[in-house]
C-alpha cells in the first residue's frame, strides 16, 4: 500500500489563541515495500507526520493519501477504522498502551478492534510472542508484573498483531540497553524483508537510518528539507550540521581519514565492514 | 536493617501519600475537563465526563482521605479554571464529601466488594443529589429550577460507577 | 589514589520479595574529585546500587559511607545533603511549578533562609545555563532543559557528590550532549565527585574510571581504556563497544596494522594512516 | 489588581457573603457600582470577563424567567392564560439575576487576575493558624502545587494514550452506551497505572532532595501584605456597612 502526502499543513488548536504551526508544506510519497527513515530533532514536526499516516490527525491543508483513502483538510472523516487496520504505528514508549489483564489479552485487542475472530488473534499473539523473543508463558502473565524491556516487546507485538501493510516506528528502542536496542531493530529490519512490510522509522540515531533505511527525509522547523538515499545525504555532512545533524560514526571516520590521507575513497561508506573493505582497497591501489 | 520501620521510612509514606493524593487531584481535574463520553442521548449532546470515576478509585484504592482529597480539590480546581468559580465552594464540600463517604463504606463495610462498592457509590449519589440541589437552591434562590441539574448528577455518578466497580479491584492489585 | 568519599564494602541486597540478591559482595572506593560511571545491562544492579547510594535501600550486609557518614538512618539526610541525585525521568523529578520553584524545592527542603535561597537559585541556574527559564514552567523546557534545572536544583545545595543515575537515557542526542556538557563545566569548576549509571558508552567514556557490573557483581574495573579493550566481552554482557574500537577489530582482520585499542576517532585515523598507508 | 493573594481571597469571600445582603434597589445598585468600579480597577479585559460568562448566561436567563412566573406579589403587570406576571416578579428576578451575575464577575475577577499558585500560597499562609487544629495545611499546600504542576503532564499522556489505543482500533465515538463506556477504559487503566509509577518515582526524588515534612522548611516564595492590601480590606468592610444600611 502507498502513501502519499501532499502539501500536508497542521496546525494545532486551529481558530484559538493558542494556535501553533507543526507541519507545513509537506510532501512525499511512501511506495509500498520501501523503508524510510524520518529524522530531525525534537520539535521538528516528525511525530505530527506520524500521525497523519494513520489519519490520528487530519491535515488543516493539503491531503494525505493512504491506499485508496484520501484524507483532506477540511472534509468530515468518517470510518477511520479502515485506514488504521493498515498502518500499525509503534508510539515511543509504546509499553504505556499496556491496559489489559493478561499479555495475551492484551496482544488480542488491536485485532479484535479490527474484526478479527478472537481464536485466530490468540494465533497470531502465541506466533508473535516468540517473534519478539519472549517464551510463551508470558502470554498468561499481567503486562504490569513484567520488566520494562519486556512490556516494550508486548506492546510491539500488539501493533504487529493487526498485520498493518505499513509499520510507523516512533524512536522504538529509546531508553533500551544496547543489546536491547539491537534485537528489536533487527526484529523489525527481518519483518520489514521477509513480508515487505513499508517501514517508517522516526529516530534520532543516524547509525539506524544508515543501517536499516532505504529513504530518509530530514524534518526542520515543520518542513521536508532534505529528501535521499542515506547515501547521497550522508555524503554532504555540512549540509546536515546545518539543520544541527551529524553524520554516523563510520561516516565521520570516513572523512577525518579522507582529510588526513588526502585519498578519497569510492563511495561513502555506511557501515564498519564497507569502510574496512574500501581502505583496503584504497591500500592496494597505495 | 528492615527500612519500613526507620524513620526515613515513615517520611517516605508520608511523601508517597502526599504526591498519590496530588496525583489524583489532577486526575480528576483532567478527567473532568476532557475525558467524555458522548451519549447518543437527550438534545445538548448528552456530554458525560469522567471526572467521578478518578475520584472513586482513590477512594477505593487509597481510601477515604484520597478520595476525600482527590474529589474536594480536583473538582473545585475544575469549576475555578472553567468559569464556574461561584460554585467552587459547594463544589469543594460536596464532592469532598461524596469521596470521603465512597472510601469510607469501601474501608468500613464488610462484605463482597462489588457490593459494598456499589453501596459506597450509591450513598456518593445521594450526596451529590441532595448537596448541590441545595446549593443550587442558594444561588437561584428557587426551589424548582435546581431539579434541573439533577438528572445530570446521576447520570455522571452512575456512568461512573459502571466504569469504575470492573476496575477497582485490579486497580488495587496493580498499585501494589 | 586520592582520599576517598564513597566507600563500600562487601554489600549485598536482596529485595524482599526476590530470592535473587540484586547486589552481590560488592566493593570499591570513589575518590574525592573523581568521575566514575557504572555501567551494566538493565537488570544488572546498577540502579539499586543508585538507590542504595542514596538511603533509599540500606544493605543487608556490609557497610556503605559516604563523605564520613556510615549510612545508618540517622545520617541519611546528612547524607542526602552531600549527594544530590539526576534521575533516569526528566517529568517525574521536577517539583516546582516553574523552574524557579523547582530548584528552590531542596533549599527549601534544608531550611535555608529566603535571601540565601534567591541567591542560590539564581547562581546554579546560571552554571547550567537555564537563567533566562527562571519563570518557565516545565511542560515548555525539551527534556534536556528539564534535566538542567534537576541538575541545578542538587547543585543548590551545594553537594559534594552528583550522582546521575541513567540521566541521559531518556533524552534526544541533542539533550544528552546539552546534560554531559553542563556536568562536565561544573565539574571542572569545582572538587565535585561525579557517578554516573548509565549504559550510554558516550557518557562513560567520559569518566575516569569505569566499572562493570553484571548479575548484581562488580564484572571489571578500570580506566575507559582498559574497559574497553574488553570488546567483545562487552558485547555479550548486553553493553556496546566505542566506535573506534569495534573498527579496530575489523580493520585487524582485514590485515591492517593497528597497534593498539584506541577510544577517539582522532588517534585511530592517525594510527591508520601512519602504519598503513604513508610509506 | 497587584494585591497580596491572601487579601484578595479575603476580599471575594467577604464579598461574596456581603452580596447576600442586598435585598432592595438600593443596596443592589450600590453593589453593582462597587463591583463595575472593581472591574475597572483592576485593569481586566472586559472581553475576558464576558467570555467567561457564555456557560453561565441561560443559567442566568432562566433564573431570571422563572422568578417572574413563580412570585405572586406586588401588582399584576399583564396576563396571558395561565402566565401572570407581578410587578414583584420582575423586581425579584431582576435582583436574583442580578445578584449572580456579580457574584460570577467578582468571583473570576479572582481567578482572571490570581495565577493557582498564587491562589495556593495565600490559602496556605491564610490557614496556617489551623494547623494548631492539626489540619495538615502544608501537606494540603503542597499536593496543591503538585497537582497544578502536573496538569498539562497529564493532559499531555492522556492524548497520547487516547492516540495509541486509536491506532490499535479503539473507538472512543460510536457504538451504544454499554460499548462506549467499555471504551475508556484502554484509557483510563494506562493513565492511572503511570499514575501510580509517577507518584512512586516523584517521591523518591522528593525524599533525595531532602524532603521530610513540613518541620523546618523555609519558603522560596514570599507574600507581602502592603497598605493597598488593608486598604482593600476597608473598603468591603465600608461596603458592608453601607449595604446594611441601606438594606430594607
Amino acid at each position: 500500500m502507498d502513501i502519499q502526502l501532499q502539501e500536508v499543513e497542521y496546525r494545532y488548536a486551529a481558530g484559538t489563541p493558542f494556535e501553533r504551526l507543526a507541519i507545513q508544506d509537506v510532501s512525499f510519497a511512501i511506495p509500498a515495500g520501501v523503508f524510510l527513515a524520518v529524522v530531525g530533532h525534537t520539535g521538528s514536526g516528525k511525530s505530527t507526520i506520524i500521525q497523519h499516516l494513520n489519519a490520528l490527525l487530519q491535515p488543516t491543508k493539503g491531503q494525505v493519501i493512504i491506499g485508496d483513502r484520501v484524507i483532506a483538510a477540511g472534509k468530515k472523516e468518517k470510518n477511520l477504522k479502515s485506514v488504521r487496520k493498515k498502518v500499525g504505528t509503534v508510539f515511543q514508549f509504546p509499553e504505556h498502551q499496556l491496559f489489559e489483564e493478561t499479555v495475551e489479552k492484551d496482544i488480542c485487542y488491536g485485532p479484535v478492534n479490527f474484526g478479527v475472530p478472537e481464536a485466530e488473534a490468540k494465533e497470531r499473539a502465541r506466533r508473535l510472542i516468540g517473534q519478539v523473543g519472549l517464551p510463551e508463558e508470558v502470554l498468561q502473565k499481567s503486562p504490569f508484573d513484567l520488566s520494562g524491556g519486556q512490556m516494550r516487546r508486548v506492546a510491539i507485538a500488539g501493533v504487529l498483531a493487526m498485520e498493518p501493510e505499513v509499520l510507523v516506528l516512533d524512536e522504538p528502542t529509546a531508553g533500551l540497553d544496547p543489546r536491547g536496542r539491537k534485537e528489536i531493530m533487527e526484529m523489525f529490519y527481518t519483518l520489514h524483508r521477509e513480508r515487505g512490510l513499508s517501514t517508517i522509522l522516526v529516530t534520532h540515531s543516524m547509525e539506524d537510518a544508515a543501517l536499516y533505511a532505504d529513504e530518509m527525509i530530514i524534518m526542520h522547523q515543520g518542513k521536508v528539507c532534505k529528501q535521499g538515499k542515506p547515501r547521497e545525504l550522508f555524503s554532504h555532512p555540512e549540509e546536515l550540521a546545518a539543520f544541527g545533524l551529524s553524520v554516523p560514526e563510520v561516516v565521520r571516520f570516513q572523512q577525518s581519514f579522507e582529510a588526513l590521507s588526502g585519498i578519497t575513497l569510492e563511495k561513502t561508506c555506511l557501515t564498519i565492514e564497507e569502510l574496512a573493505e574500501e581502505l583496503a582497497r584504497a591500500k592496494e591501489r597505495g | 536493617m528492615d527500612s519500613t520501620f526507620s524513620s526515613a521510612g515513615a517520611a517516605r509514606t508520608k511523601t508517597r501519600a502526599i504526591v498519590i493524593n496530588a496525583l489524583f487531584i489532577t486526575l480528576t481535574l483532567v478527567a473532568t475537563m476532557f475525558i467524555n463520553i458522548k451519549l447518543p442521548i437527550m438534545g445538548n449532546g448528552g456530554l458525560i465526563h469522567l471526572g467521578n470515576v478518578p475520584l472513586f478509585i482513590a477512594a477505593f484504592v487509597y481510601g477515604k482521605k484520597t478520595g476525600a482529597i482527590a474529589g474536594a480539590f480536583g473538582m473545585a480546581l475544575f469549576d475555578l479554571l472553567s468559569g464556574w468559580t461561584i460554585w467552587a465552594p459547594f463544589t469543594f464540600v460536596i464532592v469532598g464529601a461524596m469521596g470521603f463517604t465512597a472510601g469510607l463504606i469501601s474501608e468500613k463495610v464488610p462484605g463482597k466488594r462489588i457490593i459494598v462498592n456499589t453501596l459506597a457509590i450509591a450513598a456518593a449519589l445521594a450526596i451529590k443529589v441532595v448537596g448541590y440541589y441545595f446549593a443550587e437552591v442558594i444561588l437561584y434562590a428557587n426551589w424548582i429550577q435546581p431539579f434541573g441539574s439533577v438528572p445530570g448528577n446521576v447520570l455522571q455518578v452512575v456512568i461512573a460507577g459502571l466504569i469504575v466497580l470492573p476496575l477497582a479491584g485490579r486497580l488495587k492489585k496493580i498499585a501494589g | 589514589m586520592k582520599e576517598s568519599i564513597i566507600s563500600i564494602n562487601r554489600v549485598h541486597f536482596r529485595y524482599p520479595e526476590q530470592t535473587e540478591y540484586a547486589l552481590k559482595d560488592i566493593t570499591f572506593q570513589v575518590a574525592k574529585g573523581e568521575w566514575l560511571a557504572i555501567v551494566g545491562h538493565n537488570g544488572s544492579g546498577k540502579s539499586t546500587l543508585a538507590k542504595m547510594l542514596n538511603g533509599l535501600h540500606y544493605p543487608q550486609e556490609g557497610e556503605v559511607t559516604i563523605c564520613d557518614f556510615p549510612l545508618k538512618d540517622e545520617f541519611v539526610w546528612d547524607i542526602r545533603r552531600r549527594l544530590g541525585m539526576v534521575f533516569q525521568n526528566p517529568d517525574n523529578q521536577f517539583v516546582g511549578t516553574t523552574v524557579q520553584d523547582d530548584v528552590a524545592f531542596g533549599l527549601e527542603n534544608n531550611g535555608v533562609p529566603h535571601e540565601v535561597m534567591v541567591e542560590r537559585v539564581e547562581k546554579s541556574l546560571q552554571r547550567v545555563g537555564m537563567l533566562d527559564f527562571l519563570n518557565q514552567e516545565p511542560h515548555h523546557l525539551s527534556g534536556g532543559q528539564k534535566q538542567r534545572v534537576a541538575i541545578a536544583g542538587v547543585i543548590a545545595l551545594q553537594p559534594d557528590i552528583i550522582l546521575l543515575d541513567e540521566a541521559t537515557s531518556m533524552l534526544d542526542p541533542r539533550g544528552r550532549e546539552e546534560v554531559l556538557q553542563t556536568v562536565r563545566q561544573l565539574k571542572d569548576e569545582q572538587d565535585l565527585t561525579v557517578i554516573s549509571i548509565t549504559h550510554d558508552l558516550e557518557e562513560a567514556s567520559r569518566a575516569d574510571r569505569i566499572i562493570v557490573l553484571n548479575k548484581g557483581s562488580v564484572y571489571r574495573e578500570g580506566t575507559p581504556e582498559e574497559i574497553f579493550q574488553m570488546n567483545e566481552e562487552l558485547v555479550e554482557l548486553g553493553l556496546d563497544v566505542p566506535f573506534p574500537v569495534k573498527l579496530s577489530g575489523v580493520l585487524r582482520s582485514q590485515d591492517f596494522e593497528i597497534a593498539s585499542n584506541y577510544l577517539t576517532e582522532e588517534e585511530l585515523v592517525r594510527e591508520l594512516w601512519t602504519s598503513n598507508f604513508k610509506k | 489588581h497587584r494585591l497580596d493573594p491572601r487579601a484578595k481571597l479575603l476580599f471575594i469571600f467577604g464579598f461574596v457573603i456581603v452580596v447576600f445582603l442586598a435585598n432592595n434597589a438600593l443596596s443592589y445598585g450600590l453593589l453593582a457600582v462597587f463591583t463595575l468600579v472593581f472591574i475597572y480597577l483592576s485593569k481586566i479585559n472586559v472581553r475576558f470577563l464576558l467570555a467567561g460568562l457564555k456557560p453561565v448566561i441561560w443559567l442566568i436567563a432562566f433564573t431570571f424567567l422563572l422568578h417572574i412566573f413563580l412570585t405572586r406579589e406586588g401588582d399584576l403587570l399583564f396576563e396571558a392564560g395561565f402566565l401572570k406576571v407581578y410587578e414583584g416578579g420582575v423586581r425579584q428576578g431582576a435582583f436574583i439575576s442580578l445578584r449572580f451575575l456579580l457574584l460570577i464577575f467578582v468571583t473570576s475577577l479572582l481567578t482572571l487576575t490570581t495565577s493557582p499558585i498564587s491562589i495556593t500560597d495565600g490559602l496556605e499562609s491564610l490557614l496556617k493558624p489551623f494547623k494548631k487544629l492539626k489540619l495538615p495545611v502544608h501537606e494540603l499546600a503542597l499536593m496543591m502545587s503538585i497537582s497544578l504542576r502536573f496538569i498539562p503532564t497529564l493532559m499531555d499522556e492522556t492524548d497520547k494514550i487516547m492516540k495509541a489505543q486509536m491506532a490499535r482500533g479503539a473507538d472512543f465515538s460510536s457504538g451504544p452506551i454499554k460499548e462506549r463506556v467499555k471504551a475508556v477504559v484502554p484509557l483510563l487503566i494506562p493513565l492511572f497505572v503511570s499514575a501510580f509509577k509517577r507518584a512512586e518515582e516523584l517521591a523518591v526524588a522528593m525524599e533525595a532532595r531532602g524532603y521530610k515534612g513540613g518541620e523546618g522548611r523555609t519558603k522560596y516564595r514570599l507574600l507581602h501584605w502592603q497598605g493597598r492590601d488593608t486598604a482593600a480590606l476597608i473598603i468591603l468592610v465600608v461596603l458592608a456597612a453601607l449595604l446594611w444600611w441601606t438594606r430594607s
